[in-house]
C-alpha cells in the first residue's frame, strides 16, 4: 500500500496523547511494531503523524495515544504504511516480559495479544504504575507489575519486549538491571525505539539515528524494532 | 596584457524541466522508491557531505510549531570517501543528473573534493553550503577554491543573502539557491534548539530573498516551504531561474505533476 | 588626553515590567480602550514617525499565508511636527513612559527630531529603525547623529542582525530590539507585494536573533510572533531582556495577564 | 459589547467566500453597515475575520460571505463588535438606490430590509447580474436591475447605498455615471467601503486608510460607511 484515505471516526484521550480509531479504506496487514504515517488531507504542510496501531479495527485500526490534540471525529486522513520492521516473536517462546518504561503499553498491545494467541504467560511491567494501570484496558490474562520489577522477572522470561525512547535508551541497562560491567543478556529480546521520524527514511535526515552494535542505523528504515543485543552493550 | 576569459566567465548550468530538490531532502542518491515522477525534476541535489564524517547531533530533534518544524540533526553523513565509494555507481545509473552539495569548511579540503568530483560520471554541478556565520571573504575564499572544471552553485539561507550575495554578482558562480532558514525552539524539556527551519511559514521571506538574488542579476533556484502551485508560479514571478522542493517531498503519496506540472506546460 | 567618559558610556534603560509593545502595533500613543491591562507593560512604543510625512503606499494590502500574514502599509504617518502637535500631551499622560519610534532617514533629519524629543516629557527613550538594505557604516552614522541625552534602541529585523549587530557591540546603544522580518507574497491578483510579516510563524528566526545578540553582550528586546506564555519564557531563556508583543494585541478581549503574568511572578 | 462566545452554527456556499449562521452568546445591536470581528477560539495566531451580517437569526446573526473556507459547523468562535460606523437611512427616504458591484448584495441586505420597513421602494443594481442574480434570496419587494442601469436611475433616486471595494473606489464616479468635470452627485448618499482591516483601528496601522474630501481616514474607525459627498470629487 503506498497511500490511502482514511477516515477518523472517534478519539479519546490518554495520558500521553489522543488515541483514535481509524477506518482506512484500504485492506492491510502490519506486524506488530511496524509504523504508519497519518495525516490530515487538508493539512497543506504539517508533518505526517508517526502512529503504531495497538489493535486492528473492523475496515481500519485503532492507533496508539499519538494523534494531535486538534484532530477531530470526522476528519479526512491519508495514510501511509506499514513502515519498517517490526517484532519477531519466537513461536516458541512461553514466558514473555514486555516492558513500557513511559506507562503506556498500546503499542505494545498487539505483541501482547499475539503472545496470548500462541498460549505464552504475559507479564507486563509499567512505568508510574499507579497513575496509568487503570487506564489501559488489558487483557486478563496479562499480569501487571511496576517497572521496578523487571530485573528479577528477566530470570524466567524467554523474550522480552521494550517500548522505549531514544532519549531514554541510554539507560536501557538500568532498566534490566544490568550492572556496569556485567553486559549478560538476561535472555532474548527486542525494543521498539520511538523517536520522531520526520522523513520516514526518504531524506536519510539523521534525527532518528541510533547507535548500535554494528554501527549507526535509522529507526525509520532499520527499526523502529531492534534487537536487544544490538543495543545492549552500546547503550548499557 | 591578456584578459584570461575563464578567469571571469561564468559555467552554464541549465536544470531542465526547471525543478529540484534541496539538499538534505531526499537522501545522497535518488532512490526509486521516493518518487515515483522523477522526470519531473531537472536534477538531483545529494545530502549535504563533509570531508570528514559527522555524527548525528547529541540532541538531535524534530520540533514541530505553528505551520513550521525545526529539524536539528548535525548534517550526519558518513565523509567525502565513504560517501564517493557507497553512491558513484549510483549516481553514474541515476534518472538524473548529480549536483553533489559539499559543507564547505576549508579551503584545502574543499579543493580536494571538487577535484574528486569532477572525473566522476553524472554529476552537472557541485553546490555550497556555508556554515551560518561565515564572512563574505572567507565565502569567497571557499569558492574561488571550488572553482574548476564544474559549474558551482551556493546555496544561501535568506538571512545569508546581504552578506553573502555581493561577492556572488560578477564571479563565476552559476547559481544560487536559497536554502532553509534557521531558528530557535525550546523542546519538549524546555530546552532551546537551534536548527534548519521547513513548511510554509517559511516561504515569503524565501519569496522575498528569490526576488532580490534576481534582482542583482544572479541566477537563482527558488525555495523554502513550497507546497502548492501557486507558489511554485510566484517564484518563477520573482525571477527565479527553477525551483526547488523539500518538506513537500516527504509527505507520502506526492503527485509531483499537481505541484509543478501545471507551471511547466504553460512555459 | 582626557577620555570622554560619555562618548562611550551607554546610558541606562530599565524596561519594568519588561513588556513592550511593537513599534506600529498599538498607534501614536495609549489609547484608554487598546488595552485593558496597561500597568503590566513598562513602556509604550509609538509607531514609526518620519521627519516628513508619509502616505499610505498606493497598494497597501493584507496577505494572509499559512500561520502569517504580511503587511505592506508604506508606514503612513503625518511626520515629525504634525505628531508632536497631536501627541506630546498624550504622552505627557500616558499611563506608560513612552518611547518614540523615529524612521532613520538621514543624519540631519534624526539629528533634529532627536534634539526635539530630549525637552519632552515622559519620554524614556528613542527607538530607531533603518531602511531594509541599510550598510553597517551607514546604521553607524545615523547612530552617532542621535546619541545625546536619550537612551537610544536600535530596533533590527532578523535579517539586519549579521549586518548591523556587530557596530552596536561596544556602541552607547542602550537596547537592541527584534521587529518584524520582512517578506513578499502574491496578492490576490497574483502581483508579488513585499511587506513586514507577522504570526507565530515569525517565531523560530526571531527567537534565534535573541540568541545570538544576547550572546554578544546586547540588551535585547525579544519579540516577533508571541502568542503564548511558553514563548515568553523562551525569550528570556534565551537572554531577552525584555519582549515585545506585536499581533498578539490585535486579538481582542486579550487576557495580557494570562500571556506575560505568569511570567512576571515567575521572576 | 467587548468580545464574546459565539458558535458556527451552519454554513453555505457563495460565490465570494461562505456565509454562515453563528450564535451569539450575547444580545446585542448592530446598525446596517458596522462590522464585527470573529476568530475561531482554537487559532493561535490567526487574524479575526471581518464580518459583515446580512441578517439577524434568533440569538445571533447570518453573516455575509466572508467566512474562511475551512471554517466547519459547529466551531466555538470568539467575537468583538459591533464596530464602526454604519449607514444612516434618512427616515424621509422613499426611493432608494442599493449597487453592488460585486455581484454579492449580502452586505446591504439589513439596510434593504430596514428602507422596506420604512415604506420605500428599492432598487438593487448588481454587478455580474447574470451569474449572481439567482444565488442571492431577496424580498420581493426589491427591484433587481444591471450595474449599468445606475446611472440613468439615480435621476429619481432620494437615496444610494453602495458596497465597494477599496480597491474600485476610483472608479466610483464611473459608476454612478458622472462624466470627468461633471462633479454633481445625483442624490445623497453613503458608501461602504471593503477593504482589509488587519488591526480594526487599534494599530492606526493604515492598510484601510482612503483619501476623502477631509484627508486621509481609515475605514476601521471612521467608516467603514462614509458619506457619497466625501468620496466622489476625491475618487470620481
Ligand atoms: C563550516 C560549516 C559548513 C557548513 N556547511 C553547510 C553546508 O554545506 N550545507 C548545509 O546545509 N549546512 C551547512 N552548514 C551547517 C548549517 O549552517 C546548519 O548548521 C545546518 O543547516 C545543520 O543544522 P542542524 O541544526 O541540523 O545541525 P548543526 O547546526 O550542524 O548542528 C550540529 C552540531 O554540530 C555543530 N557543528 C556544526 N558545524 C560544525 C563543524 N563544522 N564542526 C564542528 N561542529 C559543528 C553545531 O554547533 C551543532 O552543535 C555548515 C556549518 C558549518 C559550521
Ligand atoms: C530610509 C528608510 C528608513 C526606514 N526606517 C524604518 C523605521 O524606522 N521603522 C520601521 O519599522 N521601518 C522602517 N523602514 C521601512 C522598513 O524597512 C519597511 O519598509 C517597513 O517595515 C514598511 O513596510 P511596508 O511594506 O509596509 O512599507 P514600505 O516598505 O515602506 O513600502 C512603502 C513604499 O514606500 C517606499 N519607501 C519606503 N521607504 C521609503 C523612503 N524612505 N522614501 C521613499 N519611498 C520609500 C517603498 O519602496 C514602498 O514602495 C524604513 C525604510 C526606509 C527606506
Ligand atoms: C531506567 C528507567 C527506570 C525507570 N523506573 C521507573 C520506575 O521504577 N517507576 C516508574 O513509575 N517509572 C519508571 N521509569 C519511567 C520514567 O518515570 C519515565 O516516565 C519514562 O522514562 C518516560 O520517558 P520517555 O520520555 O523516555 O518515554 C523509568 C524509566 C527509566 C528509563
Ligand atoms: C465602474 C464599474 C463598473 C462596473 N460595471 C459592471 C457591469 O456593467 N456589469 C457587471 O456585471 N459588472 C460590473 N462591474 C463589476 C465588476 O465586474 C467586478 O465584479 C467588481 O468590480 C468586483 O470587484 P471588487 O473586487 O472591487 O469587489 C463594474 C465595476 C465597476 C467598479
Ligand atoms: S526519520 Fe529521517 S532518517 Fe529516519
Ligand atoms: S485596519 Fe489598521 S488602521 Fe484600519
Amino acid at each position: 500500500m503506498d497511500a490511502c484515505n482514511a477516515q477518523l471516526i472517534e478519539i479519546w484521550q490518554a495520558p500521553e496523547g489522543n488515541g483514535g480509531r481509524i477506518r482506512v479504506d484500504h485492506p492491510f496487514d502490519i506486524v506488530p511494531g511496524q509504523y504508519m504515517l497519518v495525516r490530515r488531507a487538508s493539512d497543506l504542510s504539517s508533518l505526517p503523524v508517526v502512529v503504531f496501531p495497538s489493535s486492528k479495527a473492523d475496515n481500519g485500526l485503532i492507533t496508539a495515544s499519538s494523534l494531535p490534540v486538534d484532530w477531530t471525529p470526522g476528519e479526512q486522513l491519508s495514510l501511509r504504511g506499514p513502515l519498517g520492521h517490526g517484532f519477531r516473536l519466537p513461536a516458541s517462546a512461553r514466558f514473555l516480559g514486555m516492558a513500557a518504561p513511559n506507562g503506556d503499553p498500546s503499542r505494545l498491545m498487539p505483541l501482547i495479544d499475539a503472545g496470548i494467541r500462541q498460549g505464552a504467560a504475559v507479564s507486563l511491567f509499567l512505568g508510574k504504575l499507579n497513575e496509568r494501570a487503570s487506564f489501559f484496558p488489558l487483557p486478563a490474562a496479562v499480569e501487571v507489575q511496576p517497572l521496578s520489577a523487571l530485573p528479577e522477572a528477566l530470570v524466567w522470561a524467554d523474550f522480552l519486549a521494550v517500548d522505549i525512547s531514544l532519549r531514554s535508551l541510554s539507560s536501557l541497562g538500568e532498566l534490566l538491571g544490568l550492572k556496569g560491567g556485567d553486559q549478560k543478556l538476561p535472555c532474548l529480546g527486542q525494543v521498539l525505539v520511538r523517536t520522531d521520524m520526520p522523513c520516514a527514511g526518504i531524506a536519510d535526515c539523521g534525527v532518528c539515528a541510533l547507535k548500535t552494535r554494528s554501527g549507526w542505523r535509522l529507526a525509520c528504515k532499520d527499526g523502529p524494532v531492534f534487537d536487544l543485543e544490538e543495543l545492549i552493550d552500546v547503550a548499557g | 596584457m591578456w584578459l584570461d576569459e575563464s578567469a571571469i566567465q561564468k559555467q552554464d548550468l541549465i536544470i531542465d524541466p526547471p525543478y529540484v530538490n534541496a539538499a538534505g531532502s531526499l537522501g545522497f542518491y535518488p532512490e526509486a522508491s521516493a518518487v515515483s515522477d522523477w522526470h519531473l525534476l531537472g536534477a538531483f541535489i545529494t545530502n549535504p557531505v563533509s570531508l570528514k564524517a559527522r555524527k548525528p547531533a547529541e540532541n538531535r530533534v524534530c520540533i514541530n510549531f505553528a505551520d513550521e518544524f525545526l529539524l536539528h540533526t548535525g548534517l550526519p553523513n558518513p565523509g567525502f570517501l565513504a560517501v564517493l565509494k557507497r553512491y558513484t555507481q549510483r549516481w553514474v545509473r541515476s534518472p538524473l543528473p548529480v549536483i553533489v552539495h559539499l559543507i564547505a569548511e576549508d579551503v584545502k579540503g574543499l579543493a580536494q573534493m571538487v577535484r574528486r568530483l569532477e572525473v566522476c560520471e553524472n554529476i552537472i554541478a557541485v553546490e555550497l553550503g556555508f556554515a551560518p556565520d561565515t564572512s563574505a571573504d572567507e565565502a569567497g575564499r571557499l569558492m574561488d577554491s571550488a572553482f574548476g572544471e564544474l559549474p558551482i552553485i551556493i546555496s544561501l539561507s535568506p538571512y545569508q543573502v546581504s552578506t553573502i550575495a555581493p561577492v556572488l554578482v560578477d564571479s563565476r558562480v552559476s547559481m544560487v539557491r536559497i536554502c532553509e532558514a534557521r531558528g530557535m525552539l525550546p523542546d519538549d524539556n524546555g530546552k532551546l534548539v537551534h536548527g534548519r527551519l521547513y513548511g510554509a511559514g517559511l516561504f515569503p521571506t524565501a519569496l522575498q530573498a528569490v526576488h532580490e538574488l534576481a534582482a542583482m542579476g544572479l541566477s537563482v533556484i527558488g525555495g523554502g516551504g513550497v507546497y502548492t502551485n501557486a507558489q511554485v508560479k510566484a517564484l518563477f514571478q520573482a525571477g527565479a531561474a527553477a525551483v526547488s522542493l523539500d518538506a513537500v517531498l516527504w509527505l507520502g503519496g506526492l503527485n509531483l505533476d499537481m505541484l509543478i506540472g501545471e507551471s511547466i506546460k504553460e512555459q
